[in-house]
């Protein structure tokens, strides 16, 4: 064993972007005392450039593609999917901070910083094939994004929203973990596939598996916010600071459903009977409450949250489908969504004004006859939530009802599909009210966008085209990562 | 309890049962203490119940299957513990400058 | 070879003229493109009948494939046969005249192009109803000339009144096109054609069924364009419209197409008997009523238009007893002393400066004499006075109806007696006593009394002149011979003498006597003069629920209450569970917990026990 | 690359330019967006120049892979049934784009730029050859309408343009669970290759799973057609949309429900929609007695168009249920004809709005005397609409109907109602607004038509004669595709005496 203690140079390589993220972080806390008052927008940058780095990292590491740390990281096809996605993902939050933080007049050095830890964290999950990483993982992510949800410290908002998330947070990780001692209880390893062969064997107490399974959906359902553990997030996402909002809504909630996916398309693949149903259901529920509960929304953050919600319900499906198809398809979707989600709370950023002060629909009222670009780029977010063809939204669903229908999952979709039918109400009501009202107070005292936050708008935007248009080359790669599910 | 049984298990040391349903058991209370209490500070106690609970179970199950990584993990989650702690209290910090209260109840302006 | 199609093209090209740069023409060219263009037609009618041999030997001419689709395959097809010919010799000569006296008539008017070209597109379409090849060629006609006859009755537009008469004469004939239109359906179920020559040829051997319904369903269509029972409510209506119009579209032409249709289809009916008698029950039941109205109405137009409709009962009695070539000959004499009646009754409106009431007329025989002599010709052939010609084809139809029935003979002529009756009431009304009207009535211009000569020459003599059973001998099977007709004709001449003779005693002698008659017989004389309140009827049987209806029930009931309301509903009830959504989302952690754990606690209990009987 | 790939392709390229003009140039907007929809449309007629009769399948096709995985293809191609519902786009966009010349002046930019996007979404929804690409198409039509009722209509356009957009979309999205559950089934999207393989049994389907993916299908075209009783969108969309939009709207759009019918549930679901006919049947008669019934008693004349489209489209689905030849051809027909006179009797409700800014039909009266063209073009579309031998629509009506006599008399006998009924509404309309006495009012906002209103109205009244008095210019070609399509269903031999006669003609 000593022999091995000292990391391998490829081990290292695929260690490469969690070394990267924490190391940049790392650096901005140092760099603060020099720049953080004269040069707030050096620790955006640098940031940007880390985690332009940790995607070459990431992409290196996928050519040298294995296991790392005895087993405890595994680099494949599917983490470097997701690796990427909760980076490019980073990117866009940082371009969509500028603005806000400049606004706020708000410490850059370590709101970059936890962003980095945040999503270095999420790139230890997602490459993960041991329980107690993605445990680590699922920690650092978590810690690093309490602290941004309170991050304007004098902002009740942003206090509530923190204490929320923390305390609601830790609770389920705590059931996350009794799940995982169970399961190291019933198979003695914590090893992915290890755990896989184990509740093969023959004499494994079954209830037991049950119980692990269910501890550890409580956990993960908390994470991905789908029912019955949503309900922290309309609440958070409305306290916390906009960009952060649209982080939480999207790199977290990513790397939750890569492990979801990674943990129960690999160690309890063979359980699924257990868990497929509570899948099923809440599925069905998740995406009935984010779409109901959205209709009723006033505040656009809380509606972009119960959206949110719906959407964690279309991806359940694909998750339902237990299948490398659903896999992709959810995938595919994460992609879209993320892209999507981005876009819309890059917009809100926008008009929200110091203080968050415009965040109610209403406040974008004739929007388009001020800022018809802006607006344009919110609409095409908007059709891509809806699932208007030609953006990445739709496919997205097509593929997660595609994937479901192909394992029979008939009323399931037809039901998906329908309330992607009442979603479109509320999503409408925004085009609505940026379109066919004339121009409010907000409206006609807006800014014009900033450079960094029309990055955030538009390279979106594009994405959302790209997957729209030509979907293929995505999801051909996602198809080729989700092969470990066979 | 039989003499004969319990001198069995002092031969034995006591049966890993008792240990997994003592961790259940603070679990409960754990999850319990969450739903009832009110002030800040305790409800983070009770999470922090929760975990040691379970680290009870990490490593009774280490000691049945004979591994050292049980005992491990419990170090993990007690340095999780402690970095949550050390992000908890400051924001617990934070509400309590901003309200003056502690009252997890009054923690309610977001919703609906 | 013949050029049939020149036939309706020539008033189509008129109606083109007039229509599109009309307004901008001197009336000097429009007269003459409107006249003109009908007198040509006239006579190549007579060069195509002097060169054909008047029909003898059928013409036929395909022009092109209108409507194909798999078995259906209908061209535009023009079929001229004798019928054919009486009909277009009818249609442009009378149609010629009356072009000639609308150019006085309508002098000053306004919209004298919009007139003429309506009147042109008339012919146009009449002329090709009555050279159809098959059904439905006949049916554009058919439907074309209901167009123009709307356009016509509401030629003043800018009166309600006028306005809504067309629209009533447009969706009264359209419930018997509707008639009509199943008809050529189920024949074309039938015969898998609507050529008349396929249809004819095949209808001997098809169940009496289906030749049964298929001559209803036509005769509902007929009731409609012939105003018989039950729909003939829009002609009275439709003397809104001028004069020449009346006595054109609405006397001479359009309205016996229903006629005309029906004896076109001699075949098939003549293969259902019991449509055929139906069509004699309606045609003898509408002359009877028909002529009770005429009877006691003022309106001189208004007199003429029930005329018509009796009249019209007449030829379809005619029909109905098998007696095609009567019912076609009827319809002749009838165009030319019907339009004649209304082209006279034009002339007395004329000169008596637009009165209609006959009782503000009176003693116009010192002021328009020639007037006056025309019409005496038209009534005595109307009453059936020997040798004119309405006596020769209502003789005819009176005999065979005998033959068919001698209640029907009995009802016919008691009919005969009170068409006599009022026409000549309305005679005596009108030129007999003092006038009793504002201003100087005066005559009218030779530009309208020309044709009025004209058409009492033809009235008079016409049935002498044109034998149509004569001319149509071979086309539709013989009557059977009917014993002592030389006193069948003897009662009729009876009749229609004494209703001339009674209305003399009562409107030139005895002048006191309508008012007591009129006391005496109280609410069923009032009754009568109210048309029998069938309008009324109509329009709280079926306008005003339809109306209504629609409205509480269908629009605001169905539409907006439950199709709608369900919709809306749908929204609402979604907001609902959005609202309860809410309430669920308090804000409050513990609740949430509360939330988390339960749910914990389900999938822990539902997956332990799962896992157990797994 | 050919002739219909340019047809599809203009418009969008179109669309993308005029996002690019600067919204200032907004009298050039008018002027490209004209000349392109013009360009678009001569281009189409190459299509009928080059359109091969007899052919076998479809011309002008272009299949390419668009998406590897799953593999969607962009493959498109006209038959005898999309050929003149494509040309109608082509035909109403330039028509419908000078109409709001002058009534649209604000943000015109995106307004004749929706319109371009609009033709796109249309034109593709025709030519698709791809269930996948069809329902792209079908969707994207739906996002500039929704904008054109949504910004540039009346007043309570917001409730009708979101209204408009949930109904469809609740139908489309089954109909995409339906498409997906095919390529499951088929593992293509591809139209002719599912067609296939249903009819070399390569694909079999349960009895049920006919039913629900026929219903499916059904479901999202009865609401765009509208069929009773799901057309409460109908009148609300009409009533606010601008003219040009209820023009497209009413002209094309819900031709895209009765072309799914012909193109989709037919020829893949015989069974299925042979069974259900007897209902769709009769929904479609109310939808013809009560379209016109409630349309006999509105007060707002585009409402009560709106309700006559209710009326007439359910001719359409009458049709299209009969199985019959002549039914189908009639109802093919009957989109054209539906399109040309209807569009035409928004076009000039439109006229007199701009004139007079009311739609109601009590303020108007005495039309006539103060504009007596715009009044007889008016009339010539009435009797188009109410289906007067010689026009358009007569042809079409007497087709479908003749082919229900076919099928079943007594539906015939109950449709034939809609043309009585037809005669009321209308000609009840007319009156009220273009007789009687001219008001002081009226007269003074009621100019004759403009040289640019000509321009409007002339090809469609010229198209209402040509169509209703020579038709065999369109009906062949149809008819050869609907042959074809009875034929693959094996539907064409109702079991009435009929029957014997067709497929004789038919062999011949």
């Amino acid at each position: 064993m000593p022999a091995n203690f000292a990391p391998s140079s490829s081990e290292l390589l695929r260690f490469s972007p969690e070394l990267i993220l924490s190391g940049a972080g790392t650096l901005l806390m140092i760099l603060d005392p020099f720049f953080g008052k004269k040069m707030p927008k050096l620790f955006g940058h640098l940031s940007i450039v880390a985690f332009i780095l940790a995607i070459f990292g990431a992409l290196a590491a996928n050519g040298d593609a294995g296991p790392a740390f005895s087993n405890l990281l595994i680099v494949d096809g599917f983490a470097t999917f997701f690796r990427i996605l909760v980076l490019v993902i980073g990117i866009l939050a940082v371009l969509a901070s500028y603005r806000y933080l400049d606004r706020e007049n708000s410490e850059t050095s370590e709101y970059h910083a936890l962003m980095l830890f945040s999503v270095a964290g999420q790139c230890l999950m997602v490459a993960s094939n041991d329980l107690i990483m993605i445990f680590i993982g699922l920690e650092i992510s978590s810690i690093a994004s309490y602290i941004l949800a309170g991050y304007l410290r004098d902002d009740k908002r942003n206090n509530e929203s923190a204490l929320k998330y923390f305390l609601l947070g830790s609770f389920a990780t705590g059931f996350f973990l009794y799940g995982i001692a169970i399961t190291y209880g019933i198979t003695a390893s914590t090893k992915l596939n290890v755990i896989a062969t184990a509740l093969n064997a023959p004499g494994v107490s079954l209830p037991m598996i049950g119980f692990a399974v269910a501890l550890m959906l409580v956990g993960l359902g908390f994470k991905i916010s789908g029912a019955p553990f949503q309900m922290w997030a309309p609440d958070v996402y409305q306290g916390a600071p906009a960009p952060v909002s649209a982080f939480m809504a999207t790199a977290p909630k990513a790397a939750a459903f890569a492990i979801l996916l990674r943990i129960f398309m690999t160690s309890f693949q063979q359980s699924a009977t257990l868990w497929e149903p509570f899948i099923w259901i809440s599925a069905l529920a998740s995406m009935t409450i984010g779409n109901f509960g959205a209709l009723t929304q006033t505040n656009l953050k809380r509606m972009l949250a119960y959206s949110s919600i719906a959407h964690a319900g279309y991806l359940l499906v694909a998750v339902a489908a237990r299948s490398e198809f659903g896999t992709a398809a959810a995938m595919f979707y994460l992609a879209a969504y993320a892209l999507m989600n981005i876009g819309a709370f890059g917009v809100i950023i926008h008009i929200s004004g110091k203080g968050e002060k415009h965040v109610q629909i209403s406040d974008l009222a004739g929007l388009a006859q001020k800022q018809p670009v802006t607006a344009a780029l919110l609409t095409v977010f908007l059709l891509s939530l809806i699932g208007v063809p030609l953006t990445g939204g739709f496919f997205g669903k097509f593929y997660i009802f595609h994937a479901a229908l192909k394992a029979n999952l008939v009323w399931l979709s037809v039901l998906g599909l329908l309330n992607s039918a009442v979603a479109a109400y509320y999503y409408l009501r925004l085009l609505v009210v940026m379109y066919m009202q004339e121009p409010g107070e907000v409206t006609n005292s807006l800014e014009p966008l900033t450079p960094g936050l029309s990055a955030a708008l538009v390279l979106p935007a594009i994405g959302t085209f790209f997957l729209g248009i030509l979907p293929g080359a995505v999801l051909t790669f996602a198809r080729s990562a989700a092969i470990f599910t066979r | 309890m039989d003499p004969s049984q319990a001198l069995e298990m002092l031969k034995n040391g006591v049966p890993t049962s008792w240990y997994l349903t003592l961790s259940a058991l603070l679990f409960s209370i754990g999850v319990a203490g969450f739903m009832i209490r009110r002030n800040i500070i305790t409800v983070f106690m009770c999470i922090e119940l929760m975990l040691n609970a379970v680290n009870l179970s990490f490593i009774a199950f280490a000691h049945q299957h004979k591994q050292v990584s049980g005992h491990l993990f419990t170090f993990f989650v007690m340095v999780v513990a402690a970095a949550e702690a050390a992000v908890g209290l400051a924001i617990i910090l934070t509400v309590f400058k901003n309200r003056s209260t502690l009252n997890i109840d009054e923690i309610n302006t977001l919703k609906n | 070879m013949y050029k049939l199609w020149l036939i309706p093209a020539l008033p189509f090209i008129g109606f083109l003229i007039n229509g599109i740069i009309g307004r901008k023409l001197p009336k000097a060219v429009t007269n003459l493109v409107a006249v003109g263009s009908v007198v040509l037609a006239f006579l190549w009618v007579l060069f195509v009948g002097n060169q054909s041999n008047w029909g003898a030997t059928p013409l036929h001419a395909h022009y092109f494939t209108w409507i194909k689709s798999g078995a259906v395959n209908v061209g535009w097809d023009y079929w001229v046969d004798k019928l054919t010919m009486i009909m277009l010799m009818v249609v442009t000569g009378i149609g010629s005249l009356i072009h000639i006296y609308a150019t006085g008539y309508m002098e000053h008017e306004e919209g004298y192009y919009r007139f003429f070209a309506y009147l042109n597109l008339f012919m146009f379409f009449m002329l090709n109803l009555v050279l159809a090849g098959n059904y439905l060629i006949l049916f554009v006609g058919w439907e074309g000339v209901g167009l123009c006859s709307y356009l016509l009755i509401g030629f003043y537009f800018v009166k309600k009144s006028a306005t809504t008469a067309g629209n009533k004469a447009f969706i009264v004939n359209r419930i018997g096109d509707f008639g009509f239109s199943l008809a050529m359906f189920l024949m074309f179920t039938t015969f898998g054609s609507l050529n008349f020559a396929k249809v004819f040829a095949a209808a001997p051997g098809k169940p009496e069924g289906i030749l049964t319904a298929i001559a209803f369903l036509m005769l509902l269509g007929a009731t409609g364009k012939s105003a018989q029972i039950p729909l003939y409510v829009w002609l009275p209506d439709a003397m809104e419209g001028p004069t020449p119009v009346s006595a054109l579209i609405h006397a001479a032409t359009m309205v016996t197409a229903g006629v005309y249709m029906c004896s076109r289809s001699s075949v098939i009916f003549l293969h259902a008997p019991m449509a055929m008698e139906a069509v004699a029950l309606v045609g003898l039941a509408t002359a009877v009523f028909a002529a009770t109205i005429g009877l006691t109405q003022y309106d001189i137009k208004k007199v003429f238009a029930y005329s018509t409709v009796s009249q019209l009962g007449y030829m379809f009695l005619g029909v109905g007893v098998g007696a095609f070539s009567a019912g076609v000959w009827h319809l002749m004499t009838h165009a030319f002393f019907k339009a004649l009646l209304f082209l006279g009754a034009g002339s007395v409106i004329h000169a008596c400066h637009g009165e209609q009431d006959m009782r503000h007329m009176g003693g116009l025989r010192k002021y328009a004499p020639k007037t006056m002599a025309v019409l005496a010709c038209a009534s005595l052939a109307i009453a059936g006075f020997p040798g004119t010609s309405g006596f020769f084809s209502k003789d005819a139809i009176l005999t065979a109806a005998y033959g068919h029935a001698p209640w029907m003979f009995w009802v016919g002529v008691v009919t005969a007696g009170m068409t006599a009756f009022y026409v000549w009431r309305a005679f005596w009304m009108t030129f007999w006593g003092e006038y009793k009207g504002h201003g100087h009535p005066h005559e009218s211009p030779w530009s309208m009394l020309g044709p009025l000569v004209v058409l009492a020459i033809l009235s008079l003599f016409g049935g002498v002149l044109f034998n149509v059973p004569k001319i149509l001998e071979g086309m539709f099977p013989p009557l059977h011979e009917v014993e002592g007709e030389g006193m069948l004709m003897g009662i009729s001449i009876a009749a229609g003498l004494l209703g001339i003779a009674l209305s003399y005693y009562m409107y030139v002698v005895n002048t006191e006597l309508p008012a007591k008659i009129t006391a005496a017989l109280g609410g069923l004389y009032r009754l009568v003069y109210d048309k029998y309140r069938v309008d009324e009827a109509y329009d709280a049987a079926v306008v005003t629920p339809l109306i209504e209806g629609s409205k509480a029930v269908l629009w605001h009931g169905v539409d907006q209450g439950v199709i709608d309301g369900a919709v809306n509903g749908v929204g609402y009830q979604a907001r609902g569970i959005g609202g309860i959504l809410k309430l669920i989302q308090s804000g409050n952690i513990r609740s949430y917990a509360t939330w988390i754990a339960v749910g914990a606690v389900a999938l822990l209990l539902a997956l332990g026990a799962g896992g157990g009987v797994k | 690359m050919n002739m219909l790939d340019l047809v599809i392709a203009l418009p969008a390229i179109g669309f993308l330019i005029a996002l690019l003009i600067p919204r200032a140039m907004d009298n050039f907007i008018r002027l490209f967006a004209l000349g392109f929809s013009l360009l678009t449309f001569v281009v189409s007629l190459t299509l009928v120049m080059g359109f091969q009769q007899g052919a076998a399948g479809q011309q002008f096709v272009t299949n390419v892979v668009w998406i590897q995985n799953p593999e969607i293809h962009y493959h498109v191609g006209i038959d005898g049934l999309s050929l003149w519902l494509i040309i109608l786009s082509t035909f109403l966009t330039p028509i419908a784009i000078l109409l709001s010349w002058n009534a649209i002046q604000d943000r015109a930019k995106e307004y004749f730029a929706f319109l371009l996007l609009l033709e796109f979404g249309l034109v593709g929804v025709f030519a698709a050859w791809d269930l996948f690409l069809f329902y792209v198409f079908w969707e994207v039509v739906l996002v500039p309408m929704y904008f054109l009722i949504g910004i540039w209509g009346h007043d309570r356009r917001i409730y009708a343009a979101v209204k408009f957009f949930l109904y469809t979309m609740a139908g489309s999205v089954l109909m995409l669970a339906a498409i997906i559950f095919l390529y499951t089934q088929a593992g293509t999207f591809d139209y002719a290759s599912i067609l296939d393989q249903f009819s070399t049994g390569k694909i079999v389907l349960t009895h049920l799973q006919e039913t629900l993916l026929f219903l499916a299908f059904f479901l999202a075209f009865a609401i765009k057609v509208p069929l009773f009783p799901l057309h409460t969108w109908l009148p609300d969309a009409h009533v606010e949309a601008p003219t040009a939009g209820s023009l497209m709207l009413a002209s094309v759009m819900l031709k895209m429900g009765t072309y799914g019918l012909v193109r989709f549930c037919l020829p893949m679901f015989p069974t299925a929609a042979r069974e259900n006919a007897p209902w769709i049947v009769i929904l479609a008669i109310i939808g013809i007695v009560y379209g016109a019934l409630v349309a006999m008693v509105q007060p707002n004349m585009k409402k009560l168009v709106a309700y006559s489209s209710v009326s007439h489209l359910g001719f359409v689905v009458l049709g299209i249920f009969t199985f019959t030849q002549a039914g189908l051809d009639g109802a093919v027909y009957q989109m054209l004809n539906h399109g040309i006179s209807t569009g035409a009797l928004f076009l000039l409700v439109g006229f007199l709005y701009e004139r007079r800014h009311s739609l109601e039909i009590s303020s108007y009266g005495g039309v006539a005397t103060a504009a007596p063209w715009l009044s007889i073009l008016f009339l010539i579309t009435t009797l188009a609409s109410i289906g007067l031998p010689t026009l358009n629509n007569f042809v079409g009506e007497f087709l479908v109907l003749q082919g229900a006599a076919q099928a079943n008399f007594t539906w015939a006998v109950f449709a034939s109602l809609g043309v009585i009924l037809s005669a009321c509404y209308m000609l009840w309309m007319y009156q009220r607004v273009f007789f009687g006495e001219l008001s002081e009012e009226v007269k003074h906002h009621m100019p004759e038509l403009s040289l640019r209103e000509w321009a409007c109205a002339v090809p469609l009244i010229f198209m209402m004669l040509w169509m209703g008095m020579y038709s065999q210019s369109f009906i062949p070609i149809v008819s050869e595709q609907n042959a074809k399509i009875l034929h693959q269903g094996k539907m064409s031999s109702p079991v009435r005496a009929m029957a014997a006669v067709q497929g004789v003609n038919n062999a011949r």
